[in-house]
């Protein structure tokens, strides 16, 4: 058990490792010369060396590396090209939207998708089984863009139910924000409750299967008792498993997102830092996003050692 | 012959008793979903396919008059901000679209492949793979994918590569683990035996045996690259908007939402007929790929 | 029914579905237990034993049948239950209290994520209305009488940190808490090793003189039915082919069957250098049976005859076969 | 004295890390004479398989050597253990997941002719039909693929491709667990035949006495990872010296009524090989144990030629 977590643990720091490294090789790929692009076409030559000199980019390309990944340590993500701050600023000034658009759209896939695929895999090959089956089929593949622009132009535009698109202003309340993230959310949700359904029923299948759920039911407990107590509590650790992993989806399906309802959150600031060649950013919310998913992936590990008491290696 | 048929050696049955196992292509088509979804892609490809034969119009030319039409008799499917015929340019977009999901689902698993077997079957460098597969699997696929796009510029080679980054380990991982399982089986234990070499192994077994999950996988790719390739198109961020794609085409449309709302719905209803098909279709596949592998392995 | 019959199965039939037909996988399997005593239902794979057991319990998976035939069960209380005739609550009220099952697979058969004191005291928080104080005490006497060692700090461990024999220990604990009148047991020792095998035969034997239970002891091996029955019944390809008490089944074999049966098997009795004499051939599909006696293809005293159905017969007193012959020559 | 055909010395193979090793075989030693068959039987743990597999060196044993034929196996590079396969072969217990499944009988059975570069592609099939004829199968098999046979039919063909290098030395492990009694005897039988037809020597490793008492000549006992007793078949079987021998072998359901019913059953469960026994490793199970069998290992004894008892109170299990 301790080797495990130390084994799990020395994997997460060389991920975390390898993810910085992507990170680093990728922007050093890109061409030009970031010190030229964040001066300008108007720079001269004397002003490009002297920030060549002050960013540490006359150092040879392993220092330069090292110093990298030591400031990334500490927190520090170098300097927007675009704004004038630390990208660990910009980062946190959007991330608000973001953070609460993944956990609204989570929260509303779970809720749909979790008692329904249980359901399913319950009654496999009832009707409720097949259109389940069929309808997250047909939610998995509709982009989100598509259903986000429809729900906009029909809920929001038409019958003015939500509000079409942005943020509130710029002092609109905590109440009012969160209400224009409402139809974001659940277009996000749709998306993800398609893939948690599918997850959840085919595990919950599995675990029917098996032969504890049969002494289960040879015990002459109710079949309610059965899903509900025995099996249920098995499937649960495939479903943290995939609510884990769901989290890189509900990343990429909130920078799409946000582009269709005007969100300011970190997906609207990356595209905007993509068109504008602004690499720290890139490089940064790529950090960020990736260290996040692999924190969330052990910690959907460590929960799974608390409910399941066997020794894993 | 009379001194090969030994005492113990009656056989147990004149036949041998695999009772009607059906036959892959009956249970791949036993669904009329499944018949349906194969019939509605494999049209939107032909179609796609000879754009240049079946358009009913130049997909660039344009028309100052005809500008926002709605579906009628001469463009079903109407015409755009520019005049141009909406179902012309949806076919010549589909080939884009299509075709960058088709080489991102071979490029991906061939790379994956490669990744999976070596790490699979070469215990000593299983551990610094699957962790550079965990460390690449950190990223969102559109956010690599934009990344990647950013710095190599919007091309539609550099489209269909980023993708292939971006699901390869994803592939990988699936082929590492598969061979992970035949390594350990009984009969890669009786090749060794009989004195069988690693490579050899790794063809006739372990290759052979993944084959049918790598396909179903690619399927579902074929399925993703094309969803990713549209977000990334509708974010203004893919493919050069010379050669349209059908997620090009929603972000042309989109200023029209409010007007002329077809825009968007008919490349957009491309891209989902597209991938809905293709993922019954590798459901099927693998529903018709599986019992075997179930059963046996 | 018999006073001293709990159990008697009449003309059972059971159906499964797949690939869009219906195959049978019992026909017209017939049998009784007395009260106390253990029935052995013994047969090579795909005859249909623990389908059978399976039907008795009302556990089916949900493909399977009963397509005709009478299970009629004595309750404690002295009532005739016709089993096909209950609703689910009802059956289910006596799974466990009145049948009892215990399983092939002890390392399968246990929930992996409840202790076992859970899983015990599971059937009592059912069954029995107590509070849990008086349940964790009915537990552990339990468990003291299944014999595992330390049972009082065994309560709270995980199925995976026990051995297979404990585990099985552990199944028959659970299964006899509830002092259910019969027991089915399918294949309990096949799992195990032959040293562990002779402790749960003998706990088991120990369990059915205090408890009075009947049991329906499933099994393939020969030697464990010798050992533990008192009556067998013998099953091939989904039908019942022979019928007797122990000791006529073994020294005055009526079927073919069983007599190719006994002489597969090697063992110490034999002289040394003998040949053993196997059966030919292999278990038809259940989909493809040969029209009358399905052992027919495989039996050295066939005859055109057998391509007629052929029902059990009597051939002595209490000693049932299904087979033209009046008997076969002593293995 | 003649060099043995196959001479197994101090044979070990630990797993896990080396600071805390786990003995899966520990310091076991045998000789295989030419032609013979030698029974190997253990319970779950008792290392049977793992020391099959390391004197194949199918897995690399920890230390002990097998000398096969006067070649020491162990000392051998990778090029000439694969050309030494030829002359060794494997039965495996499992015969669904021994068989691949997306190959054809003919590749399956083919597949060590095709190994070590031996025919052409007609010849092979040559040889491929005539073995399955000779293992009860026909030749018109060989297209045909592992799920289109039942179990007792699935062995034979793991036997014909274990056949087609045309092997001096066979070790089955298992090979008869999974089959019904009745296609079990036809197995064994097939074995007994074989072994005549070929002048086999075979090391048959099982679970099941009554198994290798009826095949064997000679009796290797093994319990959690150590030799317990070894002999020659009857010897064993009627005059067993050891009381592990004597436990395993009243344990044995007979099929006769009445037989077995107050036999000696052995108290409390094997012990984890993780932390097995001191002394003895079956003191903990064994009513005869003493005082002196907690320490050191007992060495073996012979109690008549070839049959050698690992019991430090030999004297206390009579001769009956």
């Amino acid at each position: 058990m301790t080797n495990y977590l130390i084994r799990r643990f020395m994997g997460m720091v060389v991920v975390t490792f390898l993810v910085l490294t992507i990170a680093f090789v990728l922007v050093r790929l890109a061409p030009g010369d970031p010190a030229a692009l964040m001066l300008g076409p108007d720079a001269t030559p004397q002003d490009v060396m002297d920030l060549r000199a002050s960013l540490g980019l006359d150092q040879p390309i392993f220092v330069q590396y090292l110093t990298f990944v030591a400031n990334a340590a500490q927190g520090d993500l170098g300097r927007s090209l675009f704004f004038d701050n630390s990208v660990t600023s910009v980062l946190a000034a959007r991330a608000e939207p973001t953070v609460f658009l993944s956990l609204f759209s989570l929260i509303f896939a779970l809720v749909i998708a979790t008692p329904i695929g249980i359901y399913a895999a319950y009654r496999r090959g009832s009707a409720l089984d097949q259109s389940a089956v069929t309808t997250a089929m047909l939610a998995a593949s509709v982009p989100s863009f598509l259903t986000g622009l429809i729900f906009q132009r029909y809920l929001a535009t038409e019958l003015g139910w939500f509000p079409a698109s942005g943020y509130g202003g710029p002092d609109a309340g905590f109440l009012d924000r969160m209400w224009h993230l409402v139809l974001p959310s659940i277009t996000l949700g749709i998306v993800n409750s398609a893939l948690i359904l599918r997850f959840t029923r085919a595990s919950m299948l599995d675990i029917l299967g098996e032969n504890y759920v049969r002494t289960a039911r040879a015990k002459g407990m109710s079949e309610r008792r059965v899903v509900l107590r025995h099996a249920l509590k098995n499937a649960g650790i495939p479903i943290i498993t995939v609510v884990g992993l769901t989290f890189a989806l509900l990343v990429a399906g909130a920078v799409v997102t946000e582009r269709v309802f005007n969100l300011p959150g970190l997906g609207s600031l990356v595209v905007n830092a993509v068109l504008r060649r602004d690499y720290p950013v890139i490089q940064g919310t790529l950090i960020v996003v990736a260290i996040l998913y692999v924190f969330i992936n052990l910690l959907t590990d460590l929960l799974y050692l608390v409910i399941d008491k066997r020794v894993r290696y | 012959m009379a001194d090969t048929t030994l005492s113990s050696g009656t056989p147990e049955t004149a036949e041998p008793e695999g009772t009607g196992e059906p036959g892959f292509f009956r249970v791949l088509l036993a669904r009329r979903s499944v018949q349906v979804s194969l019939v509605v892609f494999l049209t939107i490809a032909i179609l796609c396919l000879f754009a240049s034969l079946v358009a009913p119009a130049n997909p660039d030319a344009m028309s100052v008059r005809e500008r926002l039409q709605g579906p009628s008799a001469a463009h079903w499917f109407g015409t755009d901000a520019f005049g141009r015929d909406v179902l012309s340019r949806l076919l010549y977009a589909g080939r884009s679209s299509l075709s960058i999901g088709l080489s991102v689902a071979i490029l991906s698993s061939l790379i994956g492949v490669a990744i999976g077997l070596t790490a699979g079957f070469f215990s000593r460098l299983d551990w610094p793979f699957s962790r550079l597969i965990d460390a690449m699997m950190a990223f969102p696929d559109i956010l690599m994918a934009l990344s990647l796009v950013a710095i190599f510029g919007g091309t539609l080679t550099n489209v269909v590569i980023a993708l292939s980054i971006v699901y390869a380990p994803r592939v990988a991982r699936i082929v590492r683990a598969s061979t992970m399982v035949i390594r350990e089986m009984p009969y890669v234990e009786a090749a060794r035996a009989l004195g069988t070499r690693t490579w050899r192994i790794m063809i006739t077994h372990a290759l052979r045996n993944i084959v049918s999950p790598i396909l179903v996988q690619a399927t579902f790719i074929f399925a993703y690259a094309m969803l990713a390739e549209a977000g990334l198109s509708f974010l203004g961020i893919g493919v050069d908007p010379e050669t349209p794609t059908w997620g090009i085409m929603v972000n042309e449309g989109r200023q029209y939402l409010d007007s002329a709302i077809y825009l968007i719905l008919f490349p957009g209803v491309a891209i989902s007929l597209s991938v809905l098909t293709l993922q019954i279709v590798g459901d099927a596949l693998r529903d018709a790929l599986d019992p075997h592998l179930a059963k046996e392995a | 029914m018999n006073e001293d019959t709990i159990l008697d199965v009449r003309g059972l039939n059971v159906r499964f579905r797949g690939n869009g037909r219906e195959t049978a996988a019992l026909r017209d399997v017939s049998f009784s237990i007395g009260r106390g005593r253990t029935l052995a239902l013994v047969g090579e794979s795909g005859s249909g034993k623990s389908v059978t057991s399976l039907a008795l319990m009302g556990l089916l998976p949900p493909n399977g049948r009963i397509a005709a035939g009478t299970l009629a069960y004595r309750h404690r209380d002295g009532r005739v239950l016709e089993l096909t005739e209950l609703g689910e609550a009802e059956r289910r009220r006596l799974r466990g209290v009145q049948m009892s099952m215990i399983f092939q697979e002890p390392m399968s058969s246990l929930n992996p994520l409840f202790t076992i004191g859970d899983q015990i005291g599971e059937m009592l928080f059912l069954h029995e209305s107590m509070d849990a104080a008086t349940r964790r005490k009915r537990t552990i006497e339990m468990l003291e009488l299944v014999e595992i060692p330390g049972a009082a700090r065994r309560m709270d461990s995980y199925p995976h940190e026990l051995s297979g024999g404990m585990r099985q220990r552990v199944m028959i604990a659970m299964a006899m808490i509830c002092k259910p009148s019969l027991l089915i047991a399918d294949e309990p020792t096949t799992a195990l090793d032959v040293t562990i095998q002779a402790q749960i035969l003998d706990l088991m034997r120990q369990l059915q003189k205090d408890f009075g239970m009947s049991i329906l002891f499933i099994t393939h091996d020969m030697g464990v039915v010798a050992e533990m029955a008192d009556d067998v019944a013998v099953m091939y390809a989904g039908g019942v082919v022979e019928q007797a008490s122990v000791d006529a089944l073994f020294n005055d074999t009526r079927h073919p069957y069983t007599k190719g049966l006994l002489a597969s098997i090697p063992g110490p009795w034999r002289r040394r250098g003998d040949r053993l004499v196997p059966i030919p051939g292999s278990v038809p599909p259940l989909a493809s049976l040969p029209p009358g006696c399905a052992f027919a293809p495989r039996c050295g005293y066939a005859e055109p005859r057998c391509r007629e159905p052929v029902a059990l017969t009597r051939k002595a007193p209490e000693h049932l076969a299904a087979c033209i012959l009046e008997g076969v020559e002593a293995p | 004295m003649t060099e043995p055909f196959i001479r197994i010395r101090n044979m070990t193979k630990t797993f896990g890390p080396s600071s805390d090793p786990v003995y899966a075989v520990n310091d076991v030693s045998f000789d295989i004479p030419k032609g013979s068959i030698t029974g190997l039987v253990g319970e779950s743990g008792s290392g049977k398989s793992t020391l099959g597999r390391s004197l194949l060196r199918l897995i690399e044993p920890t230390s002990g050597s097998t000398v096969f034929d006067g070649c020491d196996l162990n000392s051998l590079k990778a090029g000439d253990l694969r050309a030494m396969r030829q002359r060794m072969q494997m039965v495996f217990q499992d015969p669904v997941s021994s068989l691949n499944p997306r190959l054809s009988v003919e590749a399956i059975i083919a597949e060590g002719l095709v190994a070590h570069g031996i025919g052409s592609r007609r010849t092979r099939r040559d040889t491929v039909a005539s073995l399955l004829e000779e293992v009860g199968l026909t030749a018109d098999h060989m297209r045909r693929y592992p799920h289109e046979f039942s179990g007792g039919q699935r062995q034979r063909i793991g036997i014909a491709r274990a056949l087609a290098l045309e092997p001096e030395f066979i070790v089955a492990d298992e090979s008869v667990s999974a089959l019904d009694v009745s296609i079990q005897a036809q197995v064994l039988n097939l074995l007994l035949d074989l072994r005549e037809r070929r002048n086999l020597t075979m090391l048959f490793i099982a679970h099941d006495l009554s198994v290798v008492d009826y095949l064997c000549d000679q009796v290797a006992v093994m319990y959690l990872g150590r030799l317990m007793e070894i002999g020659p078949a009857a010897d064993i079987h009627e005059r067993p010296r050891h009381p592990y021998t004597l436990a395993l072998n009243s344990a044995i359901p007979m099929p006769r009524p009445g037989a077995a019913r107050n036999r000696e059953v052995l108290k409390g469960d094997i012990p984890s090989p993780m932390s097995p026994p001191s002394g003895c490793v079956f003191r903990t199970r064994c009513a005869h144990a003493r005082e002196i069998c907690a320490s050191g290992i007992p060495s073996p004894v012979e109690v008549s030629p070839g049959h050698y008892s690992h019991c430090k109170r030999i004297e206390a299990i009579g001769e009956n």
